[in-house]
This record gives C-alpha cells, sequence and structure tokens, in this order.
C-alpha cells in the first residue's frame, strides 16, 4: 500500500465511506439478484431517478426540516445546560423540577398532535417546539451527571484557593461535565430530529416528516426511500459534526485513550 | 429522614402540585374540556373505562415488551460477536453509529408497509430501538474492561469465552443497564407511535380513535395511561438495575 | 501583627528577615480540637503550634484523620471543638479558607489545562490578570524542572512532573503556610528521593512554612524541622520530636547514626499504633 | 381562554418574527383582505381540488379572503382546531365525526357537506366465495374501525346476519392483504383505495357492496367552521363556501388544470391516480341531493339516519340537535344557480 493511503486507512471517516459503499453494494445486488418487489425495496437507480425527476420536494424538505431540527436542538441544548447549572447549584430545584422533567419525558408528544397545532399552528417553530421538548431532558440529565460526578477533591482544591461559586462552575464544574454533555448532545441530535419529522406529521405540507407520511399512505416506497435516506444523511451529517467537535473541545480524552 | 427521602418527598410535592394548580385553574378558568380537561374528570373517566383501558395498555405493553426483550437479546448477541471479531467491529461501528441517528420515526412508515398493522410492525419497531441502544451501550461497555485483566486472565487458561462471561460482561453491565433504562421509556412511545400510524390495538390506536371521535377525556385518559407505564417501567428497570450493579 | 495581615491580604509574604529569627512566631495555634463524624471521632484534642518558616511533618497510621487535620487548616471543614488561632488572633476555622496553600494527595490538574494554566490556576482565581500570572509562573519553570513544557497538557507529562506542576501551583499561591498531603506518595522511591532534596531547597529559597503528611518515616525525618506522631482513631498526637539534624541535608544523611536513632525512636511509636489500629 | 389562545398567537407571532427572518409575505392587498384559514382532513390530494383551485385561481381574493390551507395528519382533529379558533374553517371526517363533536361540547357547526353518499365501499372479487351479503357469513372482511364498522353493522343487520359469524378484521393501511387474497372483503374509499385495488386486480373481477343499496347513506367531508365565526362574521362564512363552490366547479371544468394544481402542492402524487380521485369526487359530490340544491347541500333526511345510526351502535349517548349541529343558513343565502354543479 502507498504511504499516503495508511493515514487515511485509519481515519473514521474513511470507514465511513467504505461501510456506506459496501452497504450501496449489498442493497442493489439483492435486489438485482434476488428479484425484490419494488414495494418492499426499490433498486438504488430508481431512488436517485426520483429524487433527480422531483428535487424541489426534498430538497425543500430537507432544508425545512434542518432548520426545525437545528433550532430545537440549539434552545434545547440551551435550556438543558441552564436547567442543569441550575439543578447542581440548587438541591430543592433538582428535588422539585426533576421529576416533573422525567415526567414530561414519558408522555408521548405524537398525543400532542392537536395541542402543537392548536398553539403553535403550522409554523416552524411548532416543530422547533416538538425538537425543544425532545432535547432538553437528555441535555439536562447528562450535563447533571457531569457536573455531578466532579471530583469533591478537586473542589475542595479549588475552595481553598478561595474560589467563589462562579468561579468553581466556570473554571472546574463546566469543562469537567463537558464529556457527559457532549454524549448527550450526540443523543439529543438524534431525538431532534425525531422530534422534526414527528412533528412535521401533525399537518404540514413540506419537511421529509410529511414526505414520509405521504409515501406511505400511498404506498410510494421509492419516495419513502428517498425520505429516509435524506433523513439519514441528515442525522449521520448533524452527528459527525458534533463528534468532530467533541474531538476538538475535548482533546485530552481521545490522548488519554490511546494511551490506555 | 435521608437526604434521598426528603428529595423524594419534594418531588411528589411538586407532582401534587401541578396536578392541583392544574385542576383549579382548569376549574377556575372554565377552560372548556377539548381544551384541557380537569385532572380529575381524568382519573374518573380511567376508572369508568377501566376494562377496555387496561386491555389497550396490556397490548401496548405486551408489544413494548416483547420488542424490548427481543431487542436486548439481539443488541447484547451481536455486541458480543462484535467484540470478538475486532476488524467486523471497526467496520461496522461507524455505520452502526449512522442508522442509529436516523429517528426511529422514519422508519416506522416503512415497517407498516413491510410488516402490515399489527404486532409484528410494534415488536420489530421497538426491537430496533432498542437494541441499537443497547449494542451501543454493550460495544463500549465490552471495550472498558483493562487489558491487563484480560491477560491475567489468559494467564490462567481461560479462553475468550470464559473472558467473555467472567470478565467483560461483568464490566459492562453498568453500561448496558443503563441502555436498557434508558431504552424503556422509548419502547413505549416507540410502540405508541405506531399504533397511531396504523394498529387496531393498543393505546396508540385508543388515541387516535378517541382522537376521531373528538372524545378528549379518553385521550387524555390513554396519555395518562401511557406516562404511568412508562414510568413503571422505567422504574422497574431501574430497580434491578440497583440491585444488579450493586457495587456501583 | 498589622503589617502581617495586610501582606497576606496581598499574596506574598516576602520574608526579609533571616530564619533563625522568624522562626518561633506563631503563625497558626491549634487548641484541642475535636471532630466528630457521626459515631466516629476523627480526632482528638489535637493541639499544634506551628511557626514561621518550619518544615513540620504528620506521620501515623492510615485512618489517624491527618487529612481532617488538614481540612480543618484548609478551613474546608470547622472543628467540633476546640480553638484556632491565626496570628494569635482567635478566628473561625472557615476564615482560613484561601490563607493557606493547600496541594491535595492527588495533583488534580485540569486535563484541559497547560501546564503553565494549571501552574497559575491559583493566583488566577484571586484575581491576578492572566497575562501577568503567566508571566510570573514562566520566571519559575526552570526551578520545578518544566522549562519547555509550559504548552504540554498533564496528560503528556509522566508522574513526578505533574506533581511539580502541582507543587508550582502551590508555591505561586503565596501563603504563609503550605499544606502538602502526601505530595510524593504515588512516586517511585528513586523520583521521591529527588523530589524531596529539590522539594527542601525550594522551600529554603522561599521562605514557607509547610505541613507536611507522609506515611513514609524516612521521608519524615529527612525533611522536617520537626515530626508530629500521631495516633490510631481518635486522631491524637502521640509523639512531637524535633529533628535537629543540620540543614541543607544531603542524600546520605539517611544513613548517619542520628537519623536511624530518630527514626528507631520513631518506628517504636508507629508500630504500636499500626498494631492498635490493626487489631480494631 | 379565547384572549389566551389570541395571546399565544401574539406571542408566536412575535417569536417567529425574531427567529425566522422566512415569514411569508402578504400580497399589497393584504390589508384589503380578511385573513382566514382553512384546516383539511388530509394531505393534499385531488379531494381537496376545490380548495387549491379556488386559493390558485384567486377565488378567495375576490371574495375577500386572504385563505391559508393547512393540510392534516394523523392525530389532527379538524373539528378540534376549528374549535379552538385556530382555524376558521375545517374540511371535517363527515356527518358522523360532527355528531360526535357536537356531543363532545366542541362549539363548531357544519355549513355544508362535501360527499352526498357514503364516500367508501365493500369489495369482494368475482372469482371469490362472496356473492352476497350473506356470504360474509364465515369469511372474513377487514374494515377501519373508525366508523366504518358501524356501517358494516349495519348492512349485516339489514341483511339480518349476525355480526358475529364473521370475521371482521381492522384493516391496515395497504389493501395489498385484499389483492393477495388473505382478506375476502375489503373496505375501499370511491376515490382513493378503490383506485389501487381496480390497478391491482382489473375493474371487471371485482363486486361491489355498497351502503346505498342496503339503506345506509352516510354524508363525508363535512365543512365546518366555529360557532363564534358563524354568528360574528356570517358574510365571511358566505365568501369562503361560495369561493370554495367556485373552485369545485372549475376543477370539475377543467381537470387538467386542477390537478396540476394538486400536484404543484405534492410533486411525487401519481398523476393518474390523482385524476381517477377527481372524477370520483365528482361524482360522489353531485349525487343525491346536490343534483336538485347544489354541491355541499345538507340533506336532512340522511342526517337524520345518520344520527339514529350513531345512536344506535352507540356511538353518541344523547341525541343531538341536528338542524343546530348543521346549519343551512349559509348556502341558502347563495343563489342556487351558484351552487349548481
Amino acid at each position: 500500500m502507498k504511504a499516503w493511503i495508511a493515514p487515511i486507512m485509519r481515519g473514521n471517516s474513511f470507514r465511513l465511506a467504505l461501510g456506506v459503499l459496501a452497504m450501496a453494494l449489498a442493497w442493489q445486488l439483492s435486489v438485482v439478484l434476488f428479484k425484490v418487489p419494488v414495494h418492499y425495496l426499490p433498486s438504488l437507480p430508481l431512488i436517485a431517478e426520483r429524487l433527480s425527476h422531483y428535487p424541489d420536494p426534498f430538497i425543500a424538505g430537507f432544508i425545512r426540516t434542518a432548520s426545525e431540527m437545528l433550532i430545537g436542538l440549539a434552545v434545547g441544548t440551551l435550556f438543558g445546560l441552564l436547567s442543569a447549572v441550575i439543578m447542581q447549584r440548587y438541591r430543592m430545584v433538582r428535588h422539585l423540577l426533576l421529576p416533573l422533567f422525567i415526567i414530561s419525558q414519558t408522555i408521548p408528544v405524537i398525543a400532542f398532535g392537536a395541542i402543537v397545532v392548536m398553539w403553535f399552528g403550522n409554523s416552524l417553530l411548532a416543530k422547533a417546539v416538538i425538537a425543544f421538548y425532545l432535547t432538553f431532558f437528555t441535555i439536562t440529565v447528562n450535563t447533571l451527571a457531569g457536573l455531578d460526578s466532579v471530583d469533591p477533591k478537586q473542589i475542595s482544591l479549588l475552595r481553598s484557593f478561595g474560589a467563589s461559586n462562579q468561579q468553581l462552575l466556570w473554571r472546574l464544574q463546566l469543562p469537567s461535565a463537558l464529556p457527559a454533555f457532549f454524549t448527550g448532545l450526540k443523543l439529543a441530535v438524534a431525538t431532534s430530529l425525531s422530534g422534526a419529522v414527528v412533528g412535521e406529521w401533525f399537518g404540514d405540507t413540506t419537511g421529509l416528516g410529511v414526505l414520509l407520511l405521504q409515501s406511505m399512505y400511498n404506498e410510494d416506497t421509492i419516495s419513502l426511500w428517498s425520505a429516509i435516506l435524506l433523513v439519514a444523511l441528515l442525522g449521520s451529517v448533524c452527528f459527525g459534526v458534533v463528534a468532530a467537535i467533541e474531538k476538538r473541545v475535548l482533546f485530552w480524552q481521545h490522548k488519554q485513550d490511546i494511551n490506555h | 429522614m435521608s437526604q434521598s427521602q426528603s428529595g423524594r418527598l419534594w418531588g411528589l410535592v411538586s407532582v401534587l402540585g401541578c396536578l392541583v394548580i392544574w385542576e383549579v385553574s382548569v376549574r377556575q378558568l372554565d377552560i372548556p374540556s377539548y381544551l384541557l380537561p380537569p385532572f380529575s374528570d381524568i382519573v374518573i373517566q380511567v376508572s369508568q373505562n377501566f376494562p377496555s383501558l387496561m386491555s389497550a395498555s396490556a397490548a401496548t405493553l405486551s408489544a413494548a415488551l416483547s420488542g424490548f426483550a427481543i431487542g436486548t437479546l439481539a443488541g447484547l448477541l451481536l455486541a458480543i460477536l462484535l467484540t470478538f471479531s475486532p476488524v467486523m467491529r471497526q467496520s461496522l461501528l461507524s455505520i452502526i453509529v449512522a442508522i442509529n441517528t436516523v429517528p426511529m420515526a422514519a422508519y416506522a412508515p416503512l415497517v407498516i408497509l413491510w410488516f402490515g398493522v399489527g404486532m409484528e410492525s410494534k415488536v420489530v419497531i421497538v426491537a430496533c430501538e432498542v437494541g441499537f441502544t443497547v449494542l451501543l451501550g454493550a460495544l463500549s461497555g465490552l471495550a472498558q474492561v483493562d487489558r491487563r485483566s484480560i491477560d491475567l486472565l489468559s494467564s490462567f487458561g481461560a479462553g475468550r469465552w470464559k473472558i467473555m462471561w467472567c470478565l467483560r460482561l461483568p464490566t459492562a453491565l453498568p453500561a448496558i443497564m443503563t441502555a436498557l433504562r434508558l431504552s424503556t421509556v422509548r419502547s413505549i412511545i416507540a410502540t405508541i407511535v405506531v399504533e397511531m400510524l396504523g394498529s387496531y390495538l393498543g393505546l396508540g390506536w385508543t388515541l387516535y380513535q378517541s382522537v376521531v371521535m373528538s372524545n378528549f377525556l379518553t385521550v387524555w385518559s390513554a396519555i395518562l395511561l401511557a406516562s404511568v407505564i412508562s414510568l413503571l417501567f422505567f422504574a422497574s428497570v431501574a430497580w434491578i438495575e440497583r440491585r444488579v450493579v450493586f457495587w456501583q | 501583627m498589622t503589617t502581617n495581615s495586610a501582606a497576606i491580604s496581598e499574596g506574598w509574604v516576602e520574608s526579609v528577615s533571616p530564619r533563625a529569627v522568624t522562626k518561633g512566631s506563631s503563625i497558626l495555634g491549634l487548641q484541642n480540637l475535636t471532630k466528630r463524624f457521626g459515631a466516629i471521632t476523627a480526632l482528638e484534642n489535637v493541639s499544634v503550634d506551628i511557626n514561621k518558616g518550619e518544615f513540620i511533618t504528620v506521620i501515623g497510621p492510615s485512618g489517624c484523620g491527618k487529612s481532617t487535620l488538614f481540612n480543618i487548616v484548609a478551613g474546608l471543614d470547622s472543628p467540633d471543638d476546640g480553638h484556632i488561632a491565626h496570628h494569635s488572633r482567635a478566628i473561625d476555622a472557615r476564615e482560613l479558607l484561601g490563607q493557606v496553600a493547600f496541594m491535595p494527595q492527588q495533583d488534580l490538574l485540569l486535563p484541559w489545562r497547560t501546564v503553565l494554566d494549571n501552574a497559575i490556576l491559583a493566583i488566577e482565581l484571586e484575581g491576578t490578570p492572566r497575562a501577568k500570572a503567566r508571566a510570573q509562573a514562566l520566571k519559575m519553570l526552570p526551578e520545578f524542572g518544566l522549562k519547555g513544557f509550559e504548552k504540554h497538557y498533564p496528560h503528556q507529562l509522566s508522574g513526578g512532573m505533574r506533581q511539580r506542576v502541582a507543587l508550582m501551583r502551590t508555591f505561586l499561591f503565596r501563603r504563609e503556610l503550605m499544606l502538602l498531603d502526601e505530595p510524593f506518595g504515588a512516586l517511585d522511591s528513586l523520583t521521591r528521593s529527588m523530589m524531596q532534596r529539590w522539594l527542601l531547597e525550594i522551600w529554603q529559597h522561599h521562605e514557607r512554612t509547610v505541613l507536611f503528611i507522609t506515611h513514609d518515616i524516612d521521608e519524615a525525618i529527612f525533611l522536617a524541622d520537626r515530626v508530629l506522631v500521631m495516633s490510631a482513631r481518635p486522631g491524637r498526637v502521640k509523639l512531637e520530636q524535633r529533628i535537629d539534624l543540620p540543614r541543607p541535608r544531603r542524600g546520605d544523611i539517611v544513613t548517619s547514626e542520628e537519623f536511624m536513632a530518630i527514626k528507631r525512636r520513631l518506628l517504636a511509636e508507629i508500630e504500636e499504633e499500626s498494631m492498635k489500629s490493626f487489631a480494631s | 381562554m379565547k384572549s389566551t389562545i389570541s395571546k399565544w398567537h401574539r406571542l408566536n407571532a412575535a417569536l417567529a418574527v425574531i427567529l425566522l427572518p422566512i415569514i411569508f409575505s402578504h400580497s399589497a392587498t393584504a390589508q384589503t383582505l380578511t385573513e382566514a384559514s382553512v384546516r383539511l382532513k388530509w394531505l393534499p390530494q385531488a379531494q381537496f381540488a376545490g380548495f387549491y383551485v379556488a386559493k390558485e385561481k384567486g377565488f378567495y381574493i375576490e371574495n375577500g379572503i386572504d385563505l391559508t390551507i393547512n393540510p392534516g395528519g394523523p392525530n389532527v382533529l379538524t373539528e378540534n382546531l376549528v374549535a379552538t379558533g385556530s382555524d376558521t374553517f375545517g374540511l371535517a371526517g363527515g356527518a358522523p365525526s360532527v355528531i360526535s363533536s357536537r356531543e363532545n361540547g366542541l362549539p363548531v357547526v357544519a355549513i355544508g357537506l362535501g360527499t352526498q353518499q357514503t364516500d367508501f365501499v365493500f369489495v369482494a372479487k368475482n372469482d371469490g366465495p362472496v356473492e352476497t351479503i350473506q356470504d360474509f357469513k364465515g369469511h372474513s372482511v377487514s374494515t377501519w374501525f373508525t366508523g366504518a364498522n358501524h356501517i358494516l353493522s349495519a348492512m349485516l343487520a339489514d341483511q339480518g346476519v349476525d355480526q358475529d359469524d364473521v370475521n371482521i378484521q381492522p384493516q391496515q393501511v395497504s389493501v395489498t392483504p385484499f389483492v393477495n387474497g388473505s382478506v375476502d372483503v375489503v373496505t375501499a374509499t370511491w376515490y382513493n383505495e378503490l383506485n389501487t385495488i381496480r390497478n391491482a386486480v382489473g375493474e371487471e373481477s371485482l363486486r361491489f357492496f355498497i351502503p346505498e343499496d342496503y339503506g345506509i347513506s352516510i354524508p363525508r367531508d363535512a365543512l365546518i367552521t366555529s360557532e363564534r365565526t358563524l354568528a360574528n362574521s356570517p358574510e365571511l362564512v358566505t365568501h369562503f363556501v361560495e369561493a370554495t363552490i367556485r373552485g369545485w366547479k372549475y376543477a370539475f371544468d377543467h381537470p387538467d388544470e386542477a390537478i396540476d394544481i394538486v400536484m404543484q402542492q405534492s410533486p411525487t402524487l401519481e398523476r393518474d391516480h390523482q385524476e381517477t380521485m377527481l372524477a370520483e369526487m365528482q361524482r360522489l359530490m353531485t349525487a343525491d341531493a346536490a343534483q336538485d340544491h347544489g354541491l355541499y347541500w345538507l340533506d336532512r333526511e340522511k342526517l337524520l339516519k345518520t344520527h339514529d345510526l350513531l345512536r344506535r351502535y352507540d356511538v353518541i349517548s344523547s341525541d343531538i340537535d341536528i338542524d343546530s349541529a348543521f346549519n343551512i343558513s349559509i348556502l341558502e343565502s347563495i343563489p342556487l344557480a351558484d351552487r349548481m354543479p
């Protein structure tokens, strides 16, 4: 193997690309060899043709769903962080609020379709709210766990240096909670996307969720697969971006991993 | 009274407080019941329609539990196999992570078209949802084992199954249990989503049907039951977790 | 007294007078400290007078309440009974918070900060602007054997180097009294003896007062002006031993007759305590 | 509560302005127009061609209405959204859903009914074992349990068949089980599922059991508004209904153009399927009483029968005043000639 290939071969993204290629090949081969009916698994060229033939709704849907998801994710992350910090600082707030947060997550959002439309209309905001609803809890819980797991000895040390609560939070607790926060954020990418897609089922005209629903009821498997693949693309790209940021921010963690 | 006990007490106070605020404000402000019925009416509705709501809950719970069991087994098995084969693990992990970023909601329409309306679709969706979570949790747990401990056991003449059983799995147990706990609520919600899209049994179906019939009290009682079932499922897995991973 | 307090609040006590003179003026007086955790009495009637410029080591079996004592002196914990005098003025234990340079057992370096930024953590928290703090730390790097490593992160350092960063952090936090809690406990014996000699050099150069916990008798004697032997739970000061070995101390002092004599006496005391805690 | 809702909307509007610079810009004439919205019962398709055509051709604007068309979805109940004022108008499930909404206290009123007949039919294969309703005995019938099951029950009762002898199954999204032969009788809307079945099996090999043949006729696709809107702005309601009817008439006269307009909303739809759908909609909307009274006519006799059917099968537990649930005054205020198809 040529010397320049070796470092790329080790890269995650290269492995991912190779994996995707292998999957695509397996897909196409099984469709051709076993003559899988279109309504189970359409061949990839058919999907590509559908996407190139009617690109507009798919492009518009992708943009729409992506913006719903990103707004929800951003607000959910901020809210989650803030609530975690407050709950960590004030035990009482934690005792009072955390049970309500947990209960809120046991309520199936899809049951609230009518209420969501009633309160927020068909706006992009409505879907962002649902994405937010599915996002904040993961962030809160993970960040809280991260804040809780700060070594008490470390806190004692900084206290002995006369650190104030503020200083403790910014210099020690938040940075220490970052690994747990990123774990939560990676989970939240999927849940916020889920929220955006489900949110679009409550009477909307654009979005990947709308396309999914429409193709399901029209028994149009080609469009259905096109939409699924686009959702997968959106989810993977966002996940990849978060993972890349994590790698940069938590440089010390990865170095430690290698040492072990 | 211990810290955690008083914490739980305050949690209860806050939940009850919210219910009281709900009840009083709905009654005081004369909010029509199609917007938000008083909580007591929902409880009464649950008790009046207890048999039918219970059978719906049972249908949802059985689908969720079957999917949960299948998903857990499949996820664990796959994780063990991938741990045995590092090459497979390296090449498949990125794909698994990529697939896992796609929300279950996106697959639901496809699964309904493939498996039809009924138990199968629900079980498949829940099994996928739980399976991926358990797989990823177990993989990271199984990888946490200290190389030196493995070497030690190998020096005692342990084979890889022995090492898996005596060392890797116990080490991975906390991570696996966390994944299971996370999956509980999700498995119930996934079942309900599938039921609302296409099914003729379960709480999701009750929800759908009551919405169509503008029977809002039934809608709310189904939501209440879904929430209670999720909490109970979550609590029982958390209880098992505390006993299984007592050392943490 | 007033000048001293002013100096402390500035964060820098430059000892101008020779050590012979300053020795004897009490910085911190602990009288009959008692601390209980539920049914367990961790400390009982512990009295110590810490004088300026002294190097005191504390040795005792595990569970003798050394860490409790340290937490109280660092201002992190309050005794249930007893008095504390700071420069002969009675104070509450909590007032000591931020008045003592504390170095815990582990280095507790922040993994996301460079060597330089870890070293300045304490003075940065105090309010020293970063640039100024960094400049101060840069000047100290060679003395701590860290020259050229200022941009490294903790995970790139060896255990001995990490400990030196932690020590530098403690030295930069200029307080009359330094509390060192088994700082070399995790190091191998070769590195450890090098670090001990090096610590003495630094201590003499910077003229600080040190309270030092250790498990190692050789270390306790080698470093100290005074060794406090603590008893098994409840922790009491069982013996106070002055060490009059000449300074500066060289590595081979540990094989000298005087050293051995002191060691034998201390060993006997500690043995007795260890047996007690072993039996209980 | 009303003020709370409008506050919500104002808040949301404000948030929307802050968060999203991409806001639909209103046309220059917007100031003189009344803003209104209609909530459909499902995703865009030719079943709603009239609305999309009327909007595209500017009929609503001509009548002074700046109309937003909101599609429906699973778990989005049109009646509820109209009752709360989220949407001004709605195309609800049909006469039964309006009746049960009224029984549940929703302040909605039907001002017209789209399809004059039951919009679905029970279908068997010609070469299959089922030739008459009697043959349903011992065979499998799949139907929707959201109302169609009661009509099936009524048809069986009409023919003296005991319901327990029939293997009634819930019907899935797909009609594949019927096409595959695992189900003997399937329920299909005239405009949607039937079309799929025709394409898969062929028209000639199908046998229909039409509810109307057994004395059951349930009008569907109810045009509704809230009691408040009807009382406060009857002109708005009249203008809306009038423009909608104009839209439908235009769609019936120019089916190609109408399908073009629908396809713009949802380009992945199948054109042939949509054309058939529009044709079936035309047949159902212009049937029976519409022949004499025009589109969207409220056939009181059929409504009373529907009400009785719902009472018989305990869908509603008390009697509902049909004349306040279905208000004919709006239709009557539009000249008959304008309403005639």
